[in-house]
């Protein structure tokens, strides 16, 4: 009977992880890819309208990087920014209701699934431009900062926000003001359509970063546990003020960039060669080798995640749309604060 | 010294060290607030004050600085953002529209913006196109900002804490030829509010309304139409956006003329918005067309005699409403 | 059994084609497994199935274009009962609207036509919007006090030019078509051609009074700058002479006139301006018309019942006297210039208003102020005129008065004849306001005020 | 003589200034100028200020009855210069 602490390889350093913490990771990450999956399906049936990028091959990403953070501690997503909300713990109620665009969604049906928000969970949303919300994580720490708040900022971006200006500039006003802040860089290697080949000169995200003075280095986004290991060391040297940190996560996104991609930009073996070492593949193999989960956990697992996707579905269905008199709530604030 | 007088830039100083010491949650950011102590000298002396880490020089990065205001922001500060100029601003456009006007509303009404975006604007120092634009109209085209254009040194003075207090993200203009303008110094009533339009002198024959840089031009309009028996009255907006629309319609309701000044170009300019406003709401009112003096379409040029002939000035103000007065029924 | 339908890619995306099957019937299908590639503009779309089970028929043929949402095969799902997690057939759906049509695809359905029909009128911002509905009530309240809904309060300024042209006083019209029983271009039209006649007078409110006046102004416009004139329209002196005769024949039919005279000696005033002229050069000279104006302002503060308007069934009296002075143009025609607080000048300022007001009336420069607020109405033919003038009153004053010529009579002052120079002075007063009494008792004030010229000077 | 005829023209000119619309060629010098032309006395003071400007002549008040006609007030004007 192996020891319940089981040592886990885990890049630079091992961290001491329980059975039960990785079966829990292995759950959340189930929980987002059969979340993305049934958003395909509600999408072809027009249930969900506009855009749906889907997070389905990158879930080790977010759900390793939320292990490493309290719940004062603040979060900027992209748009695609399922994955991040529901493993940040986003009731998947509101994140249905939200792409049904019902006035319960996470921002009363008003963003979609690119524009996610939850201030208690301290979600800064999604946001539809690229690299648009990196000077915003760079405020809220330089905030934290003034008022001696000893939070991390974490700010998810893709490979593509590298070349917008805006990386360069926050990434120097953070070493600049040694600010207390994450970012976490994931790089499934396509820009929508470019790969990061005919778009970066320097493709190692992570050297960029480094020339800022930021601590930084790459590591497995397939293993949850390797990013997990990764960002809590960093979440902590950050918290004990030492200041801005990178952390690349090398991934891959097993879907188009959104529905309406015909992929004509990558081979359907580099996808298939991904495919298996997919984060959930990976674990589950791991954790099976291990006799850690047997197949009847499995099926309790899916049948526990599909009756939360089910309800979630039933929720969003349910809701009410958002009355028209209340378009302007919200335009500006009422009261004088 | 009972009524020494005081400059606008000197207005704006006194307001933001005022605004600092009541509230630490104030702090300053932008390119040479710092040591060099602002680009037109309104944050002179104040990083000796409250020390760089409240009077912050950020580097060349409008669109990374301003976003940073925004985050912080919503973290919890009241930042003033000075961006040098508004022709800079055009780099933190995305930051100011797509963050700032934008995430209150997106995020269902949950995240708060309350912050001051400060910059100069307008023509007249001879700085040639790019370094002249008048663009508050952009800005106050978009819902979910407020854009005030502070003419007086009262305004100068008072606006700048109301806007602080105010819990949006709020647009602050500040015309480049009006730095210098001097007033004995004001009382806090001079300044009423932060929203509504001001009647800067009565009259009953023609409305003129404008805002910002143009006000001086148009109050030495109206004195030389006073002579020739022509009662104008002059309306300071003082806020874009929001319009002051009651005070304008009732102007307009009374003299049945309206002239708007408006240092941007004709075209999408505010000045049309006010047009339309009124063609909406006095048509039954007016006993004239509503007019415009605004600038020439063209890119403002560097030298002195085609910089005034491209910008609004008095004898164009003037000529305007007699034209109007004058004129027949058109066929 | 589910029906699989041809799948949305993206909003854009209105029909699919079914390029090619990758299954066939019968065949046990996986979740997740590509059934088929789609065809669409940007190119083939691999086609997913979300449930396990065996393909039971396929409905549609390769090649064939179908619209999103088509049936395009049947799928026996693998646990027909069980409600596993991967064949739930179809969310239990909470029928919130309460049509009974398929609820959850036309909630979109509902949803977008709500949000299309209100689309525009929410498109203008919050704060347009309020104002505007404000604005509606507030200036339909404040311009009409008490008017009926139907009286014609406003006039487009396309049908004040067009009643302009065809000479037609717009006030006759009942109401127009325009919001609020506004006068618009169709209204002139229409009566311009069954002609209507002047039927029941409206009452008229003060802000139709002043736009008459405003009428005259321009007419004079037209008079100083005449735009080329086509045949057909009538010659600004016609149109002149059209709003004169409109205004003079209402006022008969409305107002009851009642007319009194006083003569007046002016001796003492004819010695005091001789004096007061000696060594004044000709322009700086006062006639003797100038103490009479003068006279008659300051009279009448003390009798408002003739210094004011009377409308809509009311009189307002003015706390200001603002003497309207009648010019005569040398090419025809009448316009009424009012001296503002005429009763606060003097002589001498009046003399200088007087000659002023009465050049720039015949160069066509007299502004819209003053032409539109004259509180009461002086008429005199001068020197030359008539030994007197019973005048119309010009609604909505209600009192005119009229100066004959000055002229040498022989007069019995203390009981001896003697050589006096005499001036009629007429009075015509609107009876629903005044009476002769009062009337009288006015003149007899102008007498006694004129007796002692140097208080007036 | 011809100082009179100068005299004359200098007149019908100021008249022409004040009243553009007059027929001033089939004036009768010697009708009454302010009957003929129908100048009220607003016309007839300026007219008289212009001469008085033109040739520093003032025609005092008492004196209006002598100027009634072209012809007097040419006579008037050139026995006084």
């Amino acid at each position: 009977m192996q020891t319940d602490t089981n040592k886990i390889q885990t890049g630079t350093n091992k961290i001491h992880m329980d059975i039960a913490h990785i079966k829990f990771l292995f759950k959340q990450m189930l929980r987002i890819r059969r979340f993305e999956e049934k958003c395909a399906e509600l999408y072809t049936e027009e249930k969900i309208r506009g855009f749906l990028h889907l997070y389905i091959g990158e879930e080790a990403v977010a759900v390793g990087i939320m292990q490493a953070l309290k719940p004062e501690d603040a979060v900027f997503g992209t748009y695609r920014e399922h994955g991040h909300a529901l493993a940040r713990g986003l009731s998947m109620d509101n994140v249905m209701s939200e792409m049904f665009g019902k006035v319960t969604g996470s921002s009363r049906g008003r963003g979609g699934s690119m524009h996610i928000f939850d201030v208690e969970k301290q979600f800064y949303g999604g946001n539809a431009i690229v690299a648009g919300a990196l000077p915003l994580a760079v405020g809220l720490a330089l905030a934290n900062k003034m008022q001696n708040k000893k939070n991390v900022v974490v700010c998810f971006f893709g490979e593509g926000a590298v070349a917008e200006g805006e990386f360069h500039e926050s990434l120097n006003l953070a070493k600049l003001w040694h600010l207390p802040i994450l970012f976490v860089c994931e790089n499934n290697g396509y820009a929508m359509g470019t790969a990061l080949a005919i778009s970066e000169s320097e493709q190692h995200i992570f050297r960029k970063a480094q020339s800022y003075g930021l601590a930084a280095h790459a590591v497995d986004g397939m293993n949850v546990v390797e990013v997990e290991s990764a960002a809590s060391q960093y979440c902590n040297s950050i918290r004990n003020g030492d200041g801005p940190c990178l952390l690349e996560c090398n991934t891959y996104r097993f879907r188009g960039h959104s529905m309406f991609d015909t992929q004509l930009y990558r081979k359907a073996d580099e996808v298939e060669e991904w495919k298996s070492k997919g984060p959930i593949k990976k674990l589950k193999r791991w954790l099976e080798a291990n006799d850690k989960l047997s197949a009847d956990e499995l099926i309790e697992i899916e049948d526990e995640v599909a009756a939360e996707i089910n309800q979630a579905i039933v929720f969003a269905e349910g809701s009410q749309l958002e009355e028209i008199s209340d378009l302007y709530l919200g335009v500006y604030a009422e009261e004088e604060s | 010294m009972i009524n020494q007088s005081l400059t606008y830039r000197e207005a704006l100083r006194i307001a933001i060290e005022e605004a600092m010491n009541a509230d630490e949650r104030v702090v300053l950011l932008g390119e040479d607030v710092g040591n060099y102590g602002g680009c037109y000298a309104v944050s002179k002396g104040l990083s000796e004050t409250f020390g760089s880490n409240r009077i912050i020089d950020t580097p060349l990065s409008e669109s990374g600085f301003v976003g940073a205001g925004i985050g912080a922001a919503i973290g919890g500060m009241r930042p003033i953002v000075e961006i040098m100029t508004v022709n800079f601003s055009l780099l933190a456009l995305d930051q100011i529209v797509n963050n700032a006007a934008t995430i209150r509303h997106m995020s269902g009404n949950q995240v708060s913006i309350p912050l001051v975006i400060r910059m100069a604007t307008g023509a007249g120092k001879q700085l040639a196109a790019q370094h002249s634009h008048s663009l508050e109209n952009w800005y106050a085209h978009v819902p979910g900002i407020k854009v005030l254009a502070p003419a007086t040194v009262a305004d100068a003075r008072y606006m700048l804490g109301m806007a602080l207090k105010d819990p949006n993200p709020v647009m602050f203009f500040e015309h480049v030829m009006l730095y210098n303008e001097s007033a004995t110094t004001p009382a806090p009533e001079d300044c009423p509010d932060m929203c509504s339009a001001i009647v800067r002198k009565i009259g009953t024959d023609i409305s003129l309304v404008t805002y910002g840089g143009s006000l001086p031009k148009a109050l030495e309009a109206a004195r030389q139409l006073a002579q020739q028996d022509v009662s104008v009255e002059v309306i300071d907006l003082r806020s874009l956006r929001p319009l002051d629309t009651d005070t304008l319609f009732r102007s307009v309701e009374k003299t049945h003329r309206l002239l708007v000044v408006d240092e941007g170009w004709r075209t999408g300019s505010l000045a049309g918005e006010l047009c339309a406003l009124v063609a909406e709401n006095c048509f039954w009112s007016l006993d004239a067309p509503p007019i415009r003096v605004c600038s020439e379409e063209v890119p403002i040029p560097y030298p002195k005699h085609l910089e005034d002939a491209v910008t609004p000035q008095v004898a164009k103000i003037v000529e305007a409403v007699l034209g109007l007065l004058k004129q027949e029924i058109v066929s | 059994m589910k029906i699989l339908t041809m799948p949305s890619f993206g909003s854009d995306m209105a029909t699919g084609t079914l390029a090619q099957w990758h299954v066939k019937e019968g065949q046990k299908v996986s979740k997740g497994n590509i059934i088929a590639s789609i065809d669409t503009m940007k190119g083939l779309i691999d086609m997913e199935v979300f449930d396990n089970g065996t393909i039971d028929s396929l409905l549609a043929s390769e090649g064939e274009e179908l619209d999103i949402g088509a049936p395009i095969a049947q799928l026996r799902l693998l646990s027909e009962n069980k409600a596993s997690a991967s064949n739930i057939e179809k969310p239990i759906v909470v029928n919130i609207l309460g049509t009974d049509a398929d609820a959850d695809t036309d909630i979109d359905a509902i949803a977008k036509a709500n949000i299309n029909s209100t689309a525009n009128n929410v498109s203008q911002s919050k704060q347009e919007a309020n104002t505007k509905k404000e604005e509606a009530r507030t200036e339909l309240s404040e311009q009409s006090q008490d008017a009926q809904p139907n009286k014609p309060l406003f006039v487009s300024p396309a049908a004040r030019k067009r009643a302009l042209e065809l000479g037609l006083d717009w006030r006759q019209l009942e109401h127009g078509h325009g919001p609020a029983g506004a006068i618009i271009l169709q209204d002139i039209e229409a009566a311009q051609n069954t002609n209507v006649q002047s039927s029941s007078q409206p009452e008229n409110s003060l802000q139709l009074e002043k736009s008459l006046q405003l009428e005259k102004s321009l007419q004079l416009k037209t008079v100083s700058q005449p735009k080329a004139i086509t045949e057909t329209k009538p010659t600004p002196a016609e149109m002149m002479r059209q709003a004169i005769s409109a205004n003079v024949s209402r006022s008969k039919r409305e107002i009851p006139h009642y007319y009194l005279q006083l003569d007046v000696v002016l001796n003492k005033a004819l010695d005091c301006l001789s004096i007061h002229n000696a060594n004044l050069p000709p322009s700086k000279r006062i006639l003797v018309n100038a103490l009479v104006y003068c006279a008659i302002a300051r009279s009448l503060t003390t009798f408002p019942a003739f210094n004011g308007f009377y409308n809509d069934g009311q009189y307002h009296a003015s706390d200001e006297v603002h003497l309207g002075n009648a010019i005569s143009l040398r090419t025809g025609g009448l316009i009424i210039a009012s001296i503002h607080n005429a009763h606060r000048l003097g002589a001498v300022e009046l003399m200088d208003k007087i000659t002023d007001q009465v050049t720039r009336a015949r160069e066509g420069g007299l502004t819209m102020s003053e032409v539109q607020d004259a509180t009461v109405t002086v008429s005199n033919l001068g020197d030359r005129g008539s030994d007197s003038i019973q005048s119309i009153i010009f609604p909505p004053q209600v009192a005119i008065f009229g100066i004959g010529r000055p002229r040498k009579m022989p007069w019995i002052i203390d009981d001896e004849i003697v050589c006096a120079t005499i001036v009629n002075i007429s009075l015509a007063a609107d009876h629903r306001v005044s009476d002769g009494h009062s009337g009288a008792r006015l003149l007899n004030k102008i007498n006694k005020l004129l007796q002692t010229p140097e208080k007036l000077i | 003589m011809n100082k009179k005829l100068a005299l004359q023209t200098l007149i019908c000119r100021l008249i022409l200034d004040i009243a553009p619309e007059v027929d001033i060629e089939s004036l009768d010098p010697s009708e009454d100028l302010r009957e003929e032309l129908d100048l009220d006395s607003i016309d007839f003071m300026k007219l008289l200020e212009a001469v008085s400007l033109e040739t520093s002549i003032t025609i005092s008040e008492s004196d209006y009855d002598k100027v009634q006609s072209l012809q007097s007030m040419v006579n008037y004007i050139e026995t006084r210069t």
